[in-house]
């Protein structure tokens, strides 16, 4: 965890509501992994013309590491960025994600948010022969994922959340991580659950995640806004996350 | 320039620069130990502790505002004793006095935790956290049975109580006032929408706390030392608490956007105070600079 | 809807749309007449006036701040009297009742005003605006004096005291209750260089006055109104007082920076209201539609 | 006055520390004139992604009208502007400058501030045969004129804030516009005030004018904050001004 500058390098269209930025940055930050974030403040070089609006930093998932000083990141198309731009981190925030050994089948599923924090992961497992399915649902299937590696099966839910093959899809899995947005994330997180409980009868630990990404206010475990009601005792985003065993959460 | 608080018949607090964060941003101990230089601070107050322990509230939220955020955590924290337990020996490392806060809940309570705290040489002060809507006589209960205390004893004000409950928690064996904790607020919850309360902060607070340091600076004893805390976000904001009338200020949310303006602030006012007592110009200290080299003969005030 | 403020043997302020500019920020009658369409408001309340002539602050200032503004003016204004004769030709052609705000001074004074107002068949209602540091027994004096006239009285409470306030001064007579007058705050003056004191505007006074009128509203007699004044700045906010309890919102110096919000919000919230009341939904009304039609029979609720 | 949109068409650098931007607006501001301003704030077309900081509009002066719907201002480089930007504008703020009809000599004096709200005037009265002369003191002697008209006589005042011919300069002006910046300006206008009637006997009225910058909540004699102590009775800089006779300010 350190706080160290960057420059936004390129930007470039990826589909119609996105935008990546190619990010030059300290070199520590390129041993980062799937799972781990930045969090992001935009500053200028006038340290005296500090704007406080947003006033937290904000939460951003990078999507590939391009080389050993570059970060990719996906950004809604409607928030303006130029070249130059200088962009103050902290990070890296937060624990990998911890992947099964011989892991064969990966579901992930993105539910009423754009998929930004799973893509990561998708180019190093689809290289050691992971195969990956993502399923959309709700707003989550106005993500166009065009660009993304054409290895990975995209599946878009229905409106009442099902899919074909979904039994298949859910019992084939060796893991599950799944994202939540728009909306108290236990709510939805819980309904995922139900989801995956009511098609499939075993629902080990271990096997079912779900990725938080809440605002985080200091992101060192200091302020304690994003504990998490954890079993056996509650843990923090921050510092714990981004992944918690959903069997282990205490739901709403 | 040192601060000294202190009282006959108590051990004293002494504070080099007059800048420390506000309770409930920095965490119990070292949490900002690869961000922060805590050598530049002035002490380290913890975040708000309770004898018993405190889980976090089911609703735990952070709602963005304009300019602002507001906060709702519930103040987990393990209890007084697992606290101390778990933190003494991070205390024991760092390099400035700790300032344990805790939260008024009963005078007994309180007084055990005085105890408690007495036979703690990892703490060097106690910051006691009056509630909102406590009332004169609840406060002064409060603060009367945390003074058993031997170590020096601060008491934060709540926001909307300030001016009232400033004399008579004086009164009551506070040996220096915190003004004042973050005032609590309403705003929709973005993830629920639904209106949920919390502690607000961002820079528009300052203008509303300063001016309650200046008033009440004007109003109390002035061997009372006050703490300035609310909405400092530069190093000219927590100069214009100095200039009110504060003897030290408490940096509050600021950190979280940018964990170095404390250390920046800390290092201004340092070098600021220092060069002013010297009759040197303001100019001649810049925040950027290294922090100044302790004078010789580093008296107390 | 249209929200009516009454009560037996006083005449009505009838308001059609819940909001209306904040004394203090649109001036004394059609200033704005360039800028806003005044039919799309509830109601527009006179900048304070006096029964004695008022000049302005030798101080005049106004201090930005981070996402908002401290403006410190003294209130001028050239007598009730003089200020009526200057003022009532252009009220009588306003499309919306002309609620005057009076500065609370003296019970003698606010009596006087009560009078004299009672002639002047311009004005719809008196708005009564308690100082600052106004005890309790000084407001209810103040407050039974203004009750004098047969108009509606609506009572502006100071921020910090509006929680002590509240129920004395509706005891007193106030017809409706507006929760709050902007702040008072320190800063330091770009200009001058020394701290200032004046009145602090900005969004992040919302959350602030967004819980007294939660808290308040579930305190206070059921039939007593409470009008929601501070941070408003979009639609969004306006709506959260209303959900908060308020029949209605003051927006106040938002107007400088974008004049359009306020008719803006007072479109939405007229739309909003009108239209949840006919279990429409809220999607059907976008801010930038045209006002709605006036309903064919418009009743009084 | 109305409230109208513009658009920031080119940017131009003119000296080192100021840049020029044209700006596409409303052809009603056409017919803005000298001492007229605007009240300006940068927006987004979308509506909901207001910022409100800066929390008052900026008071622009603007220095020169190019075409029915191009106005040019003046602005300091460190502020950040690209072609494109959006910007709501109300005005016009204020009254035009009054000039003695034959005026021959006109002295300008900028205190410790761009003569921005100056510059405006100079092609016209030029055009006219007038002789202008412009004197920079204290701070304002730092604005590089090079860009200005050359027939304009720059005078830079020494430390003291005197100048060579400073009596003549003074005496033989028929008329006198200054400007001040920094710090309180009823300060600066009686020092300003003290300086012209050191060196010459009779300051008739009419004759020296303040023009005041003073930031403007509402611009529209709404919120008097911007009155002035002014005989016979307090005068709005936003209705009134910005122009004021200095005889007849109640000066500090
Ligand atoms: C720490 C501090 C330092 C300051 N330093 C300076 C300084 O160096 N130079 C400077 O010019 N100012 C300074 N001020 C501002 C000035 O002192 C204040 O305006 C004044 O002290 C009133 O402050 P207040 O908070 O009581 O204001 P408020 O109570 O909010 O009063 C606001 C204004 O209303 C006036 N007022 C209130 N009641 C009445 C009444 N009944 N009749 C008539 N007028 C009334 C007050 O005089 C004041 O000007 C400073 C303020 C503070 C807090
Ligand atoms: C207008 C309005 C509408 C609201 N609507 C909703 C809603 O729809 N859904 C929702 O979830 N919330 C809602 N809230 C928020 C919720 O009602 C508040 O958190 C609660 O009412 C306390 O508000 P307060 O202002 O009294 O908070 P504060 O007095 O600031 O108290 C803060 C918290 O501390 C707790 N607390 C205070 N004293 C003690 C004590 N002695 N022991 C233990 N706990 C204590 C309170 O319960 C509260 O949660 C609303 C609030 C308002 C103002
Ligand atoms: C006397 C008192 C007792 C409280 N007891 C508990 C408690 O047992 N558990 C808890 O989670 N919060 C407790 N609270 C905390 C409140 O619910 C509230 O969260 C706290 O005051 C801080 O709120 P904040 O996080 O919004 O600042 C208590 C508060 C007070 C004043
Ligand atoms: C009882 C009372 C009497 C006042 N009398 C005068 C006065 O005669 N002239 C004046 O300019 N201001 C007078 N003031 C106004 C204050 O100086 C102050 O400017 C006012 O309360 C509003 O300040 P603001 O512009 O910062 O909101 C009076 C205020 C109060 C409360
Ligand atoms: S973000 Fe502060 S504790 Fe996790
Ligand atoms: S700027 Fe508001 S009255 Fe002049």
């Amino acid at each position: 965890m350190r706080e160290t500058q960057a420059i936004v390098e390129r930007i470039k269209r990826v589909n119609r509501g996105y935008q990546r930025l190619e990010l030059a940055v300290d070199r520590s930050l390129s041993a980062l992994l799937p799972g781990q974030a930045l969090l992001v403040r935009r500053i200028s070089k006038d340290y005296a013309a500090e704007i406080w609006h947003p006033y937290l930093r904000d939460l951003w998932f990078p999507v590939d590491v391009l080389a050993s000083n570059i970060l990719v990141v996906e950004q809604p198309a409607r928030e303006q960025f130029v070249p130059g731009q200088l962009l103050s981190l902290l990070g890296p925030i937060g624990k990998p994600l911890r992947f099964r050994q011989k892991l064969r089948n990966l579901l992930l599923l993105a539910y009423a948010t754009p998929p930004t924090p799973l893509l990561m992961m998708l180019p190093p497992l689809l290289e050691q022969g992971t195969s990956l399915t993502m399923v959309t649902m709700g707003s989550a299937r106005d993500y166009d994922c065009a660009h993304l590696p054409e290895e990975v099966e995209i599946i878009q839910a229905s409106d009442d959340h099902s899919w074909g093959d979904m039994v298949m899809t859910l019992g084939w899995a060796d893991q599950i991580f799944a994202l939540v947005g728009e909306g108290p994330e236990l709510i939805r997180f819980a309904e995922i659950m139900r989801l995956i409980r009511s098609r499939r009868s075993d629902v080990p630990a271990n096997t079912i995640f779900g990725i938080f990404q809440r605002q985080l206010p200091c992101g060192v475990g200091a302020c304690q806004a994003c504990m998490l009601p954890v079993r056996p005792s509650a843990r923090l985003q921050c510092l714990d996350g981004p992944a918690f065993d959903l069997t282990q959460l205490r739901l709403a | 320039m040192a601060i000294e608080i202190a009282r006959p018949g108590k051990t004293s607090l002494i504070v080099q620069t007059p800048v420390m964060p506000a309770a409930g941003t920095l965490g119990f101990a070292d949490e900002y130990r690869s961000l922060i230089d805590y050598a530049s601070l002035g002490a380290l107050v913890t975040n708000p502790t309770t004898i018993a322990p405190w889980r976090p509230t089911a609703g735990t939220r952070v709602v963005p505002l304009d300019a602002g955020v507001l906060a709702h955590t519930g103040l987990p924290n393990p209890g007084l004793s697992a606290l101390v337990r778990q933190y003494r020996r991070a205390w024991a490392k760092l390099p400035i006095p700790v300032v344990l806060h805790l939260l008024g809940t009963t005078p007994a309570q309180a007084k055990r935790a005085a105890k408690l705290l007495d036979a703690v040489d990892e703490v060097a002060a106690v910051e006691l956290g009056l509630g909102d809507d406590v009332g004169v006589d609840e406060a002064v209960a409060l603060v009367r049975a945390a003074a058993t205390v031997e170590k020096p004893l601060l008491v934060r004000l709540p926001f909307y109580e300030c001016q009232e409950l400033a004399r008579p928690v004086a009164e009551a064996g506070a040996d220096a006032l915190v003004m004042t904790a973050a005032p609590r607020g309403t705003a929709r919850d973005a993830e629920g929408g639904q209106l949920v309360s919390g502690r607000i902060y961002g820079p528009l607070i300052k203008p509303l706390v300063l001016r309650m340091v200046g008033r009440l600076r004007r109003e109390l004893p002035a061997d009372l030392p006050i703490i300035g805390c609310g909405g400092i976000h530069s190093p000219t904001d927590a100069r214009d608490y100095i200039e009110a009338g504060a003897v030290a200020v408490q940096v509050d949310a600021a950190t979280w956007a940018q964990p170095k303006m404390l250390e920046r602030i800390a290092r201004d006012l340092g070098g600021w105070i220092a060069t002013r007592h010297a009759d040197a110009l303001l100019d001649e200290w810049h925040p950027d600079m290294e922090p100044a080299k302790a004078p010789h003969s580093r008296g107390t005030s």
